[in-house]
């Protein structure tokens, strides 16, 4: 295993421990605001992570900038996303969680 | 083929037969939806274990774009009235309501 | 070298199959919706991870019509299937 | 819950229950049986893929080999648009545009990410002549792009039934249609395509495919899709 | 093609085409139609008197004229040989005559196209079950004369005709699927059948199928004996009389109850030929043809409705031809097919004499009959022939018959047949006598006493020369039995071969 | 067991579970969707048998006609869709054996 | 030029339609129907040369599309029973055409009839042709969305809950018949017809696939008991729409069990299916005409009538599974039932739909005086119902003669018992029609309505010639027996 396979791996690592933490986090936070969090932050840096991991071993420049555009939309989607979810929660009146109630 | 691999067919298809279990059993429609949404996606992820990217690659663009859409908005189309079957009861009414949700974990 | 990649992509699977879980237990529309949403970014990660392992380049366009198409169920959901009654109800049960 | 549908009866349940049982018992020995050293038709595929005029064996046999078998699929497509067209046009209610309830999020990102799916459409298009891709993959693509911009609003549901999207619901199905007949006149029969101009055809084909199956779907949704006004009139609320 | 055989295809298209004219004219151009209908009537009456010229012609070599298609295995042929002709040419020259009758009774009523062109496919089909070269060809125009003649029982559209329609129905078409399944099962153990004198079957087969042939005999007679209106098959005859006069008077009287008999006529002689005896067939079959002999005579006795005593008349009729045919001598045989003729033309005489009462008086029932003749001397005149001769007065057609089949009977050996022939006469006189006495020798009601209305004829003259026609057509059977071509005569000459 | 006939077998068994499913369920939006991961247990076999050869490369056949399948199940997944809203809307329920609600017409097709 | 044009009519029998399809869609209600008159019109010429060709060839003609050999592209065959299913295809589209062209007066709402019923004719066409089993799947597919959606074009709630129902019923069909094929592929690595009937052996897979394909298929044929869709669907489409479902869609994908268990396999190859399919037959000749006898609704009636019709067809397999094709032809018997059938059934829903018509309302009670107000209707329905019954000198009837000998010959008289029940049954709920069609109109309808609502005498003729056709095929219907055994293997062996 060579100095490189090591870096990618690390980075997967990374990418995958963001992942598992952005999973924990939509099981675990308490609402819906909340948990747009974890997608919206946890799994894109994830992403973020893996890509660069994977980047090691590319064949070419290409498929590096392949999978950065790749990451460009995904996070480009996961933001919309967050915030069409949560202007409509809100519009539903969902109530925000507060550590009170 | 590795153990890794193995684990993952397993994992997946163990995955594949439990969402369409609950996709079937479950009652409320637009969860059942969302689980199909899911079911395409892992799909999606056996036919790239089959190698068949050009399926893959159809299913990817099909599951995740038209076919979710048109489910969604089919459901969204038939959640008006809280009833299947029209009552004469305003819409909405609360008495046809079984789970009210407020957002809360 | 294979082995390991796989590994992280049954890393990757697990975390969608505890993901699913949230979709699950709801409760709102909105929190099965942006579960499903983060499957989108996982499956992305899986297929890039595959890729390479499986040396099949093509999967990067798979994960690309993912990444292009990730956000269209979301906003399908929005715009389409939530328009929740005044009491922010759950919706219907369809039996 | 007075109002629910009822579930299947007992009976029903058992039935079914039984009946998928032996399907079950049936498909498995079935499957499990399959010879595990069949080649199929792959050796055929690849002996004559150099004559297909493309290089990857999927398209190849979808659209040289087995191309009628695609030319009867659009057909399906296009049948089922008229389908959703008929059943949808008859529909008492006409959709008003909506347009100005765009959301400046969504319109954004609408607008950012059709000209990607527009490219990427075009890429696997290209693709699909050497690797997984083509006209289908392709079609879909652009079909979502169109989707996504209904979404935010961009489309007008009025023209549903204008000639216009007629043409373009069909155009690829009539290029096709057109290919398959005129090389008859070529001295071969029906889908015989002369080998040296086996890769433009199939080219022109499925850039048209593309075209029209991108327009298809993005019928289908919006030809379907219920006007916004009439779920909000139910619920008297949302967005 | 040479004359014989354009006549037998003419004879049998003829009425068909006539019915093809009659619905495209349709309600309104009656003119035109009903010259249609007489010109195809008359050309009719032509070809298949041609037709039983070249059948009278060749009688040596039987098959004169014949002409088929071919359906598979299944050969549909024509052939005008004398037994067909006979009936052939009853149904073909009736038909003439009842036209003239029906255009008059039916002028006053609705729907007539519809009902001339049902009729017409009636008689092309009776004819078509005349001179039908084999079984499955009889059984197709057999099945082709069930179905028109529905719409003619039903016309008026009255609750009481449609529900005589329903009993018809009821009748024959599990009689039709029977004989269906007879005439194939024939056909799968011995081949293509064509009518032969002295039998068709294969030689031998009646030893080696008994039990089958007795079956396919039994589901034959079942078939044919609806029609043939034969105990305990006869329900439908006396419901169907709620149809107008011409058809119960052409069709319940002539065609569609002689396609039975016919019929029955074709499988014993020509079928089973001496099969049937040696199977032990034909005795339970003249058991049942006496026993509803008696049985329709009595029945008959005790109706007061006039149609359904001729009705029951009929049933008893029929019978005679029946037993004459099974007693297998030649002198019952020819009495069988004599009377074929003869019941023919006596018959619709008196059903004609039915009709015109019943518009011209608005009469129905026998003792409304009281002073009839008064008033309508030629109508009852023509009516009294006809019933002596039916009742066998000598030298009346029916007395031919009877004396036939009494001498047949003789001859094979069923002297029990002249007990039954006796009994019946006495029957048919007494439902007969009390009629013509009532009409002639009652106190005429006030409006009849003076006659017909002075410078009218007594009714319609459409209607009153035909049935005067077939009065004095019966009556010269009888008076002339012995001549050169009287029925009585031709039919001892099918006998002949029949018997061989 | 091979992992391809791991996949069969699962192609197999979404094929039952869905016929069930699409038996016992009323609300036709569960039907459409059984029919859909019904076609999709199908397409698994075929795309396991395609992986069935000798060579390293699947068949392309079977993918081929998968592929087809897939645009057949697209086409008419979409017709299903708009018939049932259709039907929701004139009969307020999305079941085949919806009660009267309104008027029924008095006759059938015209 | 003439010689060139030969050899491609089997892909324009296809080719013809198809094309037409999409002018129709782009020419809109009002064009669409001169296209769609010119397009059928010119089926029937192609059709009649087909089998033409198919008779003097003696022998399955191939036609190998876009010129690849058979394992690997696509073959169009034309035999016997291919050319005899168009010919019937193009006559009955022809006259549904005709009648159509009065019965949709230019109404908005059936704007894409026209494209629909040519897409449809063409995916028949192509049904009929195709020699690949995978091809026959798109081929059911496109039959099945273009009947689907001929169904629910009225709009009506009930015509789109039957089309709901229809197409559930469709589709789950057509997904059992995929994965029959995915097995036979799988087990014997081919999809072309004659292929797999040439490597054909005693399989498990092959088997189950056999099996598969047949439940497929009978659902799609609407057989007892997978016939539950069918009454709806039938009774509830427009009425040229009930024609051509019950006339030919049904029969095309009888026409692949046909194909696949008598040219590819015979019956026998998975023990006990071809007895099953014909208990089920039977028992669908006395369910159908049982329920068509209680039925209020006159097309209820009909389509219930084509349930027990269908029935028959199913009776060919468990008698040729006896008695083998060459001592009896129940074979024979099957495919010409299915044409006159075809040609009756059809008549027989055009009237209904002349009924509708002119009566505003199809209740079976209120149809009194019919024979006077439509008089060449209820000749029409008349003439046709003689088919349905069987009775001479229909074509119904050869049909019965040859599956009663069949049955006799072979001994299992038992199948003869039901032919002959089924078809008094067939008489009484024609009857009901006819019975009453022949009462004094009733009461609600006084006379003076009759020329009121006349109907265009087109309509009342396209039904009155399909009804004849059907009875003279009775009499005149030799060239058909000869040509449908065409290239049969097992055909001209009649000892």
């Amino acid at each position: 295993m060579s100095v490189i396979d090591v870096i990618g791996i690390a980075f997967l690592v990374v990418g995958a421990v963001f992942f598992i933490a952005g999973s924990i986090g939509v099981v675990r936070l308490p609402d819906v605001y909340t948990r747009l969090h974890a997608l919206t932050k946890a799994d894109n840096l994830g992403l973020g992570f893996v890509i660069i991991g994977l980047s090691v071993w590319a064949e070419s420049w290409i498929v590096v900038a392949k999978m950065v555009l790749i990451w460009g939309l995904v996070i480009v989607a996961g933001a919309t996303a967050g915030h069409l979810v949560a202007e409509s929660a809100r519009m539903a009146r969902i109530v925000p969680w507060r550590k009170s109630s | 083929m590795t153990y890794s691999g193995y684990l993952y067919d397993l994992l997946l298809i163990g995955t594949l037969l439990w969402l369409a279990v609950r996709i079937l059993a479950e009652v409320k429609l637009f969860k059942a939806v969302v689980l199909f949404i899911a079911f395409g996606l892992l799909m999606a992820l056996a036919w790239v274990r089959l190698a068949a990217p050009d399926i893959a690659l159809a299913e990817a663009a099909i599951g995740a774009g038209i076919t979710g859409a048109l489910l969604l908005d089919a459901v969204g189309h038939m959640r008006g009235r809280a009833a299947p079957y029209p009552t004469d009861e305003p819409a909405g009414d609360a008495s046809a309501v079984t789970e009210m949700g407020d957002g809360r974990g | 070298m294979n082995a390991v990649l796989m590994g992280f992509a049954v890393v990757l699977l697990l975390t969608i199959i505890v993901g699913l879980t949230r979709v699950e237990r709801g409760p709102s529309p909105a929190d099965r919706m942006l579960a499903a949403q983060l499957f989108g970014t996982s499956g992305v990660a899986t297929l890039l991870i595959l890729a390479q392992a499986l040396e099949t380049p093509a999967l990067r366009d798979v994960a690309l019509v993912f990444a292009l198409l990730a956000a269209m169920a979301t906003v399908a959901f929005v715009k389409r299937a939530w328009h929740p009654g005044p009491s922010g109800e759950e919706e219907p049960p369809c039996q | 819950m007075a109002s629910a549908v009822p579930e299947s009866p007992r009976g029903v349940r058992l039935a079914a229950g039984a009946l998928c049982a032996g399907f079950g018992v049936l498909l498995v020995r079935a499957v499990l049986a399959i010879p595990e050293d069949h080649s199929g038709l792959a050796p055929v595929v690849a002996e004559r893929l150099v004559d297909s005029g493309v290089k990857h064996p999927v398209t190849a046999v979808l659209l040289n080999f087995r191309s009628y078998d695609t030319l009867l699929e659009i057909a399906v497509l296009v049948l089922a648009t008229i389908g959703v067209l008929s059943v949808a046009g008859s529909h008492p209610r006409v959709w008003a545009p909506v347009a100005e309830e765009a959301d400046p999020v969504l319109s954004a990102l609408a607008r950012l990410l059709a000209p990607f799916m527009v490219l990427a459409s075009g890429y696997l298009l290209w693709a699909g002549e050497h690797a997984p891709g083509g006209a289908f993959q392709a079609g879909a693509v652009l079909g979502a792009a169109g989707v996504l911009l209904a979404l935010a609003g961009y489309a007008r549901p009025a023209w549903v039934t204008k000639f216009g999207l007629r043409v373009v619901i069909s155009v690829g199905f009539i290029v096709f249609l057109a290919i398959a007949v005129g090389v008859m006149f070529l001295g071969g029969v029906l889908l015989e395509y002369p080998r040296d101009y086996a890769k433009a055809l199939v080219l022109i084909v499925e850039t048209w495919l593309t075209v029209s199956i991108g327009a298809i779907l993005v019928s289908l949704f919006i030809a379907s899709a219920s006007p916004i006004e009439e779920l909000r009139a139910r619920t008297g609320s949302g967005r | 093609m040479n004359w014989p055989v354009i006549a037998l295809l003419a004879a049998v298209a003829l009425p068909f085409v006539t019915a093809t004219v009659i619905f495209a004219l349709g309600e309104t151009r009656s003119t035109a139609r009903s010259a249609a209908n007489l010109l195809g009537a008359a050309g009719t009456a032509v070809a298949v008197l041609a037709a039983a010229a070249s059948a009278w012609q060749g009688r040596e070599e039987r098959a004169f004229a014949s002409a088929g298609i071919e359906l598979l295995d299944i050969g549909f042929g024509l052939e005008a040989d004398m037994l067909g002709s006979v009936f052939a040419v009853v149904a073909g020259v009736l038909w003439l005559v009842t036209t003239v009758y029906a255009i008059g009774y039916m002028s006053r009523s609705a729907d007539r196209a519809r009902f001339f062109g049902f009729f017409s496919i009636c008689v092309g089909s009776a004819i078509g079950i005349a001179l039908a070269e084999n079984l499955i060809t009889f059984f197709v125009f057999y099945e082709m004369l069930t179905l028109a003649t529905y719409p003619l029982v039903v016309h008026s559209g009255t609750p009481a005709a449609l529900k005589g329609g329903r009993t018809y129905l009821t009748y024959a078409l599990p009689a039709g699927a029977a004989l269906a399944l007879g005439v194939v099962w024939l056909h799968v153990l011995a081949g293509p059948v064509s009518f032969t004198p002295g039998g068709a079957l294969p030689f031998g087969l009646a030893f080696v199928h008994p039990a089958q042939l007795t079956v396919i005999f039994a589901l034959l007679m079942g078939g044919l004996g609806v029609k043939a209106a034969l105990f305990p098959l006869h329900g439908w005859l006396p419901a169907a009389m709620v149809a107008p006069a011409p058809v119960s008077s052409l069709l319940h009287a002539v065609a569609v109850v002689k396609a039975g008999v016919f019929g029955i006529a074709r499988v014993v002689l020509e079928v089973y030929g001496p099969d049937a005896a040696l199977l032990g067939l034909t005795l339970p079959l003249a058991a049942l043809a006496a026993f509803t002999i008696i049985f329709g005579s009595v029945r008959a006795l005790v109706q007061d409705d006039l149609k359904k005593r001729l009705a029951f008349s009929t049933v008893a009729q029929l019978s005679y031809i029946v037993l004459g045919v099974v007693l297998a001598s030649p002198l019952a045989i020819a009495a069988g097919i004599a009377h074929l003729a003869h019941h023919a033309a006596l018959k619709i005489t008196m059903f004609f004499t039915a009709g015109v009462v019943a518009e011209e008086v608005g009469a129905y029932r026998v003792s409304e009959f009281d002073g009839l003749g008064r008033r309508m001397p030629l109508t009852m005149g023509a009516f009294s022939i006809a019933a002596l001769g039916i009742v066998g007065t000598p030298p009346a057609a029916g007395f031919t018959t009877k004396w036939l089949l009494g001498a047949g009977a003789l001859d094979s050996g069923t002297g029990w047949v002249l007990a039954v022939l006796a009994v019946s006469s006495l029957l048919n006189a007494a439902y007969f006598f009390p009629i013509i006495h009532r009409a002639w020798f009652r106190t005429p009601r006030a409006e009849w006493a003076s006659g017909p209305a002075p410078g009218r004829a007594e009714a319609d003259l459409r209607m009153v020369v035909p049935l005067v026609v077939t009065a004095l057509a019966g009556l010269a059977m009888g008076l002339l039995a012995a001549a050169a071509l009287s029925p009585a005569r031709w039919a001892m000459l099918v006998a002949a071969m029949e018997a061989l | 067991m091979s992992q391809t006939d791991v996949y069969t077998l699962a192609g197999a068994a979404l094929f039952v579970i869905s016929l069930y499913g699409l038996i016992t369920r009323p609300h036709l939006i569960h039907k459409i969707l059984a029919l859909n991961i019904m076609s999709g247990g199908v397409f698994l076999v075929f795309v396991g048998i395609a992986r069935r050869v000798m060579t390293p490369d699947p068949d392309p056949l079977p993918h081929a006609m998968v592929l087809t399948g897939i645009v057949v199940t697209v086409s008419s997944t979409a017709y299903a869709l708009a018939l049932a809203k259709r039907i929701y809307s004139e009969t307020g329920a999305a079941v085949l054996d919806a009660p009267d609600v309104f008027e029924r017409p008095e006759a059938g097709g015209d | 030029m003439t010689d060139a044009l030969l050899v491609h009519m089997p892909a324009l029998a296809v080719v013809v339609p198809l094309v037409a399809a999409p002018i129709a869609f782009l020419a809109g209600a009002r064009w669409g129907r001169p296209v769609a008159l010119f397009a059928t019109a010119l089926s029937i010429p192609v059709a009649f040369v087909i089998a033409w060709m198919a008779s003097t060839a003696g022998e399955k003609l191939r036609y190998q599309i876009g010129g690849w050999d058979a394992p690997l592209g696509i073959g169009l065959v034309v035999d016997g029973l291919s050319a005899t299913m168009l010919l019937v295809t193009a006559v009955v589209g022809f006259a549904i055409t005709v009648y159509s062209l009065g019965y949709f007066a230019e109404q908005e709402k059936y704007r894409f009839f026209w494209a629909l019923w040519l897409f449809l004719l063409a995916s028949l066409a192509a049904l009929f042709l195709s020699a690949d089993v995978f091809n026959l799947y798109v081929g059911l597919e496109l039959v099945s969305v273009a009947a689907v959606a001929l169904v629910g074009l009225s709009g009506k709630r009930d015509a789109l809950i039957a089309a709901m129902r229809y197409m559930l019923a469709a589709i789950l069909g057509s997904i059992f018949y995929l994965f029959g094929v995915a097995l036979l592929y799988g087990a014997f690595g081919v999809l072309d017809l004659a292929h797999l009937a040439a490597v054909l052996g005693p399989d498990v897979t092959g088997q189950a696939a056999f099996a598969l394909i047949t439940i497929g298929l009978v659902l799609k044929t609407a057989l007892f008991p997978a016939h539950f869709w069918l009454p709806p669907a039938h009774s509830n489409a427009p009425s040229p729409v009930s024609a051509v479902l019950s006339a030919l869609v049904v029969k095309g994908s009888f026409y692949i069990l046909l194909r696949l268990w008598t040219d590819v396999g015979d019956p026998s190859y998975v023990p006990g299916m071809g007895t099953l399919l014909g208990v089920l037959g039977a028992t669908a000749i006395v369910w159908g005409s049982i329920q068509a006898l209680r039925q209020e609704r006159l097309k209820m009636l009909v389509a219930y009538s084509t349930v027990a019709q269908i029935g028959y067809l199913f009776l060919l397999f468990p008698l040729v599974e006896i008695a083998g094709r060459h001592v009896a032809d129940a074979w024979s018997a099957g495919v010409f039932h299915a044409v006159s059938h075809a040609l009756a059934k059809s008549a027989m829903f055009l009237a209904a739909g002349a009924v509708l018509s002119r009566f505003g309302h199809d209740r079976i009670e209120g149809l009194g005086g019919l024979s006077r107000r439509a008089p060449v209707t209820m000749m029409a329905f008349g003439l046709s119902g003689i088919t349905m019954m069987g009775l001479p000198p229909s074509g119904g009837f050869v049909a019965k003669w040859l599956y009663i000998t069949a049955s006799i010959e072979s001994g299992a008289w038992w199948w003869a018992v039901v032919v002959l029940a089924g078809g008094l049954l067939a008489a009484g709920y024609v009857a009901r029609v006819v019975v009453p069609g022949f009462a004094k109109a009733s009461a609600d309808a006084s006379d003076a309505d009759v020329d009121a609502g006349r109907l265009p005498k087109h309509m009342e003729l396209a039904a009155l010639s399909l009804a004849l056709a059907a009875l003279v095929l009775g009499v005149l219907g030799q060239p058909v027996l000869d040509l449908m055994v065409v290239g049969d293997p097992a055909s001209g062996v009649i000892p």
